[in-house]
């Protein structure tokens, strides 16, 4: 029984990030029909940029949770300048384009932003500080579940719930899902639909922030290709769960990180993915809108 | 006059999306030599309706029967769209759907498809058969632009063509599928009146010449009333009259939707 | 039309360049590995030594009165690229090669320079059948291959360490998962211990939470890692984290000064084999300086092994009197040569005698040489 | 005039700032130093001011095309599709191409071959992501496909190049429909991730099921193609392989040329422009999709083998995503659906990077960006589609008259 939560907890913590993740993926399919394919970059981005941030405060000296909280605050800022950038270069030129186009913009820009870390930044991966205390009152139950999981597990929970917050009460909030619901419809009623799609990118990149920066600091080291991995996992869990739909993005996050948590721990780490990427075509044969996805009737 | 054959017949269709109840318990008949027409306000689920008979919508209740000439009934429920075309039932889109980056002849090449057999390995192998085939394709598809008028811009990209033009494009396109009855999904909608009257009289041609049954959806109530007969009327997704021209003229609840919507508008 | 016109000119041009430049009489010493790419770290050391051996020796007088010429080619580890550098190289006449230094580029590349008699010398390529399958007779190495790694590894870790109950972690690359399988068959050999787990993991997976789980579920009371150091040191710090017990044994592909940055404490009491520290062969701190001096820092991986690699390809021309194959080859299976892996020379199979491995530990964060 | 200076000067603000941490500062954790590059930010500030003019430019410029409609066609367009032309620019090709390793030496032929093997995994992919806008990920897999089942029927029965070449082709298609009969029912993005997924797939079983496979350490002593028993050097069988290679790639083009303009070509064109009209029109939707994705499959598979008896050695460190992300940005660059723009876009990918090793370093960089703006400014390619002329008016007459 110890084994078996012990392996909930590992899938908990590793699905939380994937859900922080494909939040981004969610919102952003949900409002313009795209796979935001160079998301993953973001998420590297803004690890990177949390390493760079407390990169410099520990060679000066500086330590402690305040440290990482800097990080993550810049990773944010960072990370949505980036994610606002890519929408207005690579993807708003494009609206109206037949399908594919977009989508292949998308695919060249992640090429081009690992590239761009790899080339003004380095190819190895680089020590990210150990910010996170051990703290006391963990001791007792530190045999299966230590602080940065804590940590983890707490920041995406008030992440979450701010996010469910901001879309549910805020004016804000209701123009986005209004966007979402029909987007010429949006705009006769007078919501600024360019500014709505930004707006997504931007909550999008700084949860992807949230999470580059958690993992960074979890596993302690970053290079400029974390982001591919992560990013095509947790497109599937935002698949999983049904794409648009945001409960459907955490609750596909979790799903996806106890399958590889449960598989690698009762069956076999060596096909982990293969477990990852079977449950998704299983899914989509059995359920194409995904888990909590509404079958999406193209208007014909 | 004898019974005319009965080509289409639906009984109780019934739709259903999540909660909502698009299309309820609706029944029509559709006979030989025919253009009848399905009207009502917007989002009556007229569209809804077409995309059952058509198979893009699997119904939720109903029975909807094919009564091909010299061949047995067949039912449509939950057949591919491709199958309904290839039982001889076409159909055009409220919004043109052509095929924007191919030429005009091309579209309607495709059309030919169905009706044609060519498979990979003779592709490649281009045999003699092949080759009579593809000439075959060319051949019908250009006669059958002449009869709408578009021979002249056969090699341009269906995107360039007029708005007019382009639902003209589209009838062709459908009738290359050798259809018996054609359903033609607004084909007025956005066009002048000297269009709508040259629209007129290319679909009683289409009805005489050809021997294809018509049946269509129209928001604009004049035109049905010169082409078609019977007409009937949707309303919340339920038939709420049908009948004759001058029927549906008088009928107390047709006036009211069509009053209602007046003002509204 | 223009732009078309430019590109012609320039790829017609570049034809020109690559073919023409065909020099007086010289040695030409090909150097082929990744200079580029993201395994560009692991290649560029011994071309770096390569350079400075040439150097030296051009200055000195060169080999029997001939200038020593470099050719230089990047396969970036892909074996794709390492037959076209290959077959690059052997058109341009090299006499001798240097490199490949992944071992599947290597293994892609050997046909060509068997086929061309030409000999080449690894300082990096480990893989056991490129010498033991005895299908490259002109194939020469100067690091110890990872069958023999990991039997140290594994004898210490049985005999020294007396444990009993191992779990074998891999990273299933080339050269991890190499390393892991002989490490699972010398302990299933040895008859005094037994593998409890045998598993790969995805590199670059997020955690390795559920593997680490596993190994303490298994009771191990060690894990033998085959792979590289950035996921060594995910392992290492998840098995602090979770308060265990069982020591970590590993390999070469660890002992690298990011594993002790990036694990941190974690890496505290961490064992791994690597080469024989050399740190007090003169010609070892020779090579060292003169790197130091050239480009002003460390050398990096695979330095030494190039270096070695270099002067021993070119003794061996001078021992045989020209660049006959026959004869070189020769000279390079009886002649010991001054290196800085120590003074060597070539068994029948190609493996370097008298280069060996030792066993590390990580102490006050940094390697310490156990024997 | 002050408006656009105002507007490039506010962009190269934006950049500097968005590009701050990552290009003006280095921060080694490993060394424990900060490096500072403040030359770069200045950099940045001039590329991205004068980019951001060429940049409205060249959306205004596409902006002022929309509305001319259709004049479109570059003189390089118009002189392809001018039949005489053609053939003659052909025969000139392939004379060229004949004589080829005659003039230039092994290593030319070389890379030769690696580029005119890109040609024919472009023309395979073309067929799924050009014709039938099927938006692949993970083409490379059947490529993996082709190539083991050469490496280990060669391996193990000895069985040689020629007998295989057809089988890795059969291999490749079979694959591609196992694959693809779960998943083409999926729209286009969906489909991109699960074949993404499949590419992984394949790769870690690869890795993983040493017995079969022989695991990453791959297999080596692969035979090359033989002739009649000879006894070949490297030269030669470079050479022949070259010749092989140009009968391949030739045999695709006459294949997908003639798949193109034909009924199912049509069918598969269609299906991409629109699919709901396109089963409206009778295709079955399943069937057209599932000959797209095998046919592109069959390709891949067929050149997969002679990769392998190409390079004699093969792991799966040959067989990543990467690969595929090269050979659809060869699609794309060269042109979707254009048959001589795909083999344009692999000569310029393939050869570019090769023959320029200094900026090799660049080569994912620029492969990305050309990507983005090729999908920008040219969506087309570099050559588009070329359409076939339909011959009507006489038949018609014809027909009238008889």
């Amino acid at each position: 029984m110890d084994y078996f939560l012990e392996l909930f907890l590992g899938g908990l913590t590793r699905g939380s990030i994937y859900a922080l993740i494909a939040l981004g993926y969610t919102m952003v399919y949900g409002i313009i029909q795209l796979i935001n394919f160079a998301h993953g970059e973001i998420y590297m981005i803004g690890a990177f940029v949390g390493l760079i941030v407390a990169g410099i405060c520990t060679i000066y000296g500086f330590s402690g949770i305040s440290v990482l909280i800097l990080a993550a605050i810049a990773a944010i800022i960072w990370a949505s300048a980036y994610g606002y950038t890519l929408e207005k270069i690579a993807y708003r030129p494009l609206r109206g384009a037949p399908r594919l186009s977009p989508l292949i913009s998308a695919i060249g820009m992640s090429i081009f932003l690992q590239n761009y870390v790899l080339l003004a930044q380095t190819s190895d991966f680089l020590p990210f500080p150990n910010l996170i205390p051990d703290f006391e009152f963990m001791e007792p139950v530190a045999y299966f579940i230590g602080s940065p999981e804590l940590v983890i597990l707490v920041t995406t929970f008030v992440t979450m719930i701010l996010l469910t917050l901001l879309i549910k009460k805020t004016k804000v909030g209701k123009a986005m899902r209004a966007t979402q619901q029909d987007m010429s419809m949006a705009r006769l009623v007078g919501i600024n639909v360019d500014r709505i799609i930004s707006l997504t990118f931007v909550i999008g990149s700084a949860l992807a922030a949230i999470g580059g920066v958690l993992v960074a600091s979890y596993i302690g080291q970053v290079n400029f290709y974390i982001g591919f991995l992560a990013g095509v996992k947790a497109f599937t869990a935002a698949v999983l769960g049904g794409i648009g739909s945001i409960p459907g993005a955490v609750l596909g996050g979790l799903v996806l990180g106890w399958t590889e948590s449960f598989a690698a721990g009762y069956v076999s780490s060596d096909y982990e993915d293969v477990f990852a990427f079977g449950l998704l075509v299983l899914i989509l044969i059995l359920r194409p809108a995904g888990i909590l996805g509404k079958a999406r009737k193209q208007k014909v | 006059m004898a019974e005319k054959h009965k080509l289409l017949e639906v009984k109780g269709l019934t739709m259903d999306f999540g909660g909502l109840r698009a299309v309820d318990s609706v029944s029509l008949e559709v006979h030989e030599g025919e253009i009848a027409a399905l009207i009502g306000p917007n989002g009556a689920g007229k569209t809804t309706f077409f995309n059952c008979v058509t198979g893009i919508y699997n119904p939720t209740k109903g029975d909807i029967l094919l009564h091909p000439k010299g061949l047995p009934t067949r039912r449509l429920n939950g057949l591919k769209p491709n199958k309904v075309t290839e039982m001889g039932l076409a159909r055009t889109f409220q919004n043109i759907r052509l095929f924007s980056d191919m030429t005009v002849l091309e579209n309607v090449m495709i059309g030919r498809h169905c009706r044609t057999s060519a498979g990979i390995f003779r592709s490649i192998i281009r045999d003699k058969g092949v080759r009579k085939e593809e000439q075959e394709i060319v051949e019908t598809s250009y006669q059958l632009l002449k009869k709408v008028g578009l021979a002249e811009s056969a090699n341009e990209f269906a995107k360039n063509l007029p708005y007019g033009a382009q639902r003209r494009l589209e009838i062709a396109r459908a009738m290359a599928t050798e259809p018996f009855l054609l359903l033609l999904d607004e084909p007025a909608a956005g066009m002048n009146p000297q269009e709508t009257g040259d629209l007129d009289q290319l679909i009683c041609k289409i009805s005489e010449e050809e021997q294809i049954a018509i049946l269509l959806i129209e928001h604009d109530m004049k035109l049905v009333m010169n082409i078609s007969n019977p007409i009937y009327v949707m309303e919340y997704g339920k038939k709420i009259a049908e009948g004759s021209p001058q029927q549906i003229k008088d009928h107390p609840k047709v006036i009211e939707a069509y009053l209602g919507e007046e003002t509204d508008a | 039309m223009k732009k078309i016109t430019v590109l012609l000119t320039s790829v017609v041009l570049s034809f020109g360049l690559a073919t023409a430049g065909f020099a007086a009489d010289t040695i030409k010493l090909g150097v082929a590995g990744p200079h580029s790419g993201d395994l560009a770290p692991y290649g560029i050391p011994a071309m770096r030594a390569a350079q400075l051996v040439v150097k030296k020796i051009n200055a000195a007088g060169g080999v029997l009165g001939k200038q020593v010429e470099l050719l230089i080619q990047d396969d970036q580890c892909k074996p794709e690229m390492a037959t076209n550098a290959a077959t690059k190289l052997v058109t341009d006449g090299a006499d001798v090669v240097l490199g490949h230094i992944c071992s599947g580029a290597t293994k892609a590349a050997l046909g060509i320079y068997k086929d061309a008699k030409i000999p080449v010398m690894s300082p990096s390529a480990t893989n056991p059948p490129l010498t033991q399958s005895g299908d490259y007779p002109n194939f020469f190495r100067t690091i110890a291959s990872d069958d023999m790694q990991a039997r140290l590894a594994i004898n210490f870790t049985i005999n020294d360490l007396g444990k009993k109950k191992i779990a074998v972690l891999h990273d299933k690359g080339d050269y991890g998962k190499g390393f892991a399988e002989f490490a699972k068959q010398f302990i299933e050999d040895s008859g005094k211990a037994e593998v409890v787990l045998f598993e790969g993991v995805t590199p670059g997976a997020m955690d390795y939470s559920s593997i680490i789980q596993k190994v303490r579920r298994e009771n191990a009371d060690a894990l033998i890692w085959g792979g590289y150091h950035p996921e060594a040191s995910k392992i290492v710090s998840q098995m602090k984290r979770k308060r265990m017990k069982a020591v970590f044994v590993s390999d070469d592909g660890v002992k690298d000064d990011s594993f002790l940055k990036v694990a941190g404490e974690a890496a505290e009491g961490a064992y791994m084999t690597g080469p024989r520290d050399l740190s007090k062969n003169e010609l070892n701190k020779a090579a060292y300086e003169e790197f130091k001096a050239e480009y002003g820092t460390d050398p990096g991986a695979f330095y030494q092994e190039g270096y070695s690699a270099a002067l021993a390809l070119l003794n061996a021309i001078e021992q045989a009197g020209g660049t006959d194959y026959d004869k070189v080859v020769e000279a390079l299976h009886t002649k010991y040569v001054e290196t800085p892996v120590g003074d060597i020379k070539f068994d029948s199979k190609g493996d370097a005698e008298g280069v060996g491995f030792s066993v590390y530990v990580v102490e006050n964060g940094a390697f310490k040489e156990l024997k | 005039m002050m408006k656009d200076f105002k507007q490039s000067i506010l962009v190269s603000i934006w950049f500097v700032f968005l590009t701050f941490p990552l290009m003006a500062v280095r921060v080694n954790t490993t060394e424990q130093v900060v490096e500072w590059r403040w030359m770069s930010m200045v950099w940045v500030a001039i590329a991205t001011f004068s980019l951001s003019y060429a940049w409205r430019y060249l959306l205004a410029r596409k902006q002022a095309k929309k509305n001319e409609e259709d004049i479109s066609h570059g003189k390089l367009q118009l002189l392809m599709e001018d039949m005489g032309f053609r053939y003659k620019a052909m025969g000139l090709l392939l004379l060229l191409a004949l004589i080829f390793p005659l003039v230039f030496d092994t290593y030319q032929n070389t890379i030769m071959i690696s580029a005119l093997i890109y040609v024919v995994l472009g023309l395979g992919l073309n067929i799924s992501v050009g014709l039938a806008g099927l938006l692949d990920l993970g083409y490379v897999a059947f490529f993996a496909v082709g190539a083991y089942s050469y490496a280990l029927l060669n391996h193990h029965f000895g069985i040689g190049f020629w007998s295989i070449l057809p089988v890795g082709g059969i291999f490749g298609c079979l694959f591609g429909v196992i694959l693809g009969f779960p998943i083409l029912r999926l729209r286009g993005d969906y489909l991109a991730i699960v074949t993404l997924g499949f590419g992984m797939i394949i790769k870690v079983v690869l890795e993983n099921w040493s017995d079969f496979t022989f695991g990453p350490s791959g297999i080596a002593n692969i035979d090359k193609p033989g002739l009649f028993g000879m006894d070949m050097n490297i030269d030669s069988s470079t050479t022949y392989i070259y010749y092989i290679m140009i009968a391949l790639v030739v045999f695709t083009i006459l294949i997908t040329n003639r798949l193109k303009n034909s009924r199912i070509g049509r069918a598969w064109i269609a299906l991409r422009e629109d699919e709901i009209a396109c089963v409206a029109m009778g295709i079955d939707m399943a069937r057209t999709k599932l000959s797209a994705y095998a046919l592109g499959a069959f390709w891949a598979g067929m050149v997969g083998v002679l990769f392998a008896a190409k390079t004699t050695f093969i792991n799966p460190a040959s067989f990543t995503f990467m690969e595929s992300a090269i050979i659809l940005s060869i699609v794309v660059l060269g042109g979707m659906g254009s048959i001589l723009g795909v083999i344009l876009g692999a000569f310029i990918l393939i050869l570019l990077p090769e023959y320029l090793r200094a900026f090799s370093e660049y080569r994912m960089l620029a492969f990305g960006a050309a990507m983005v703006l090729m999908m920008i400014f040219r969506p087309q390619g570099i050559i588009s589609n070329i359409r076939t002329k339909y011959e009507y008016k006489k038949l018609t007459e014809e027909t009238e008259h008889g």
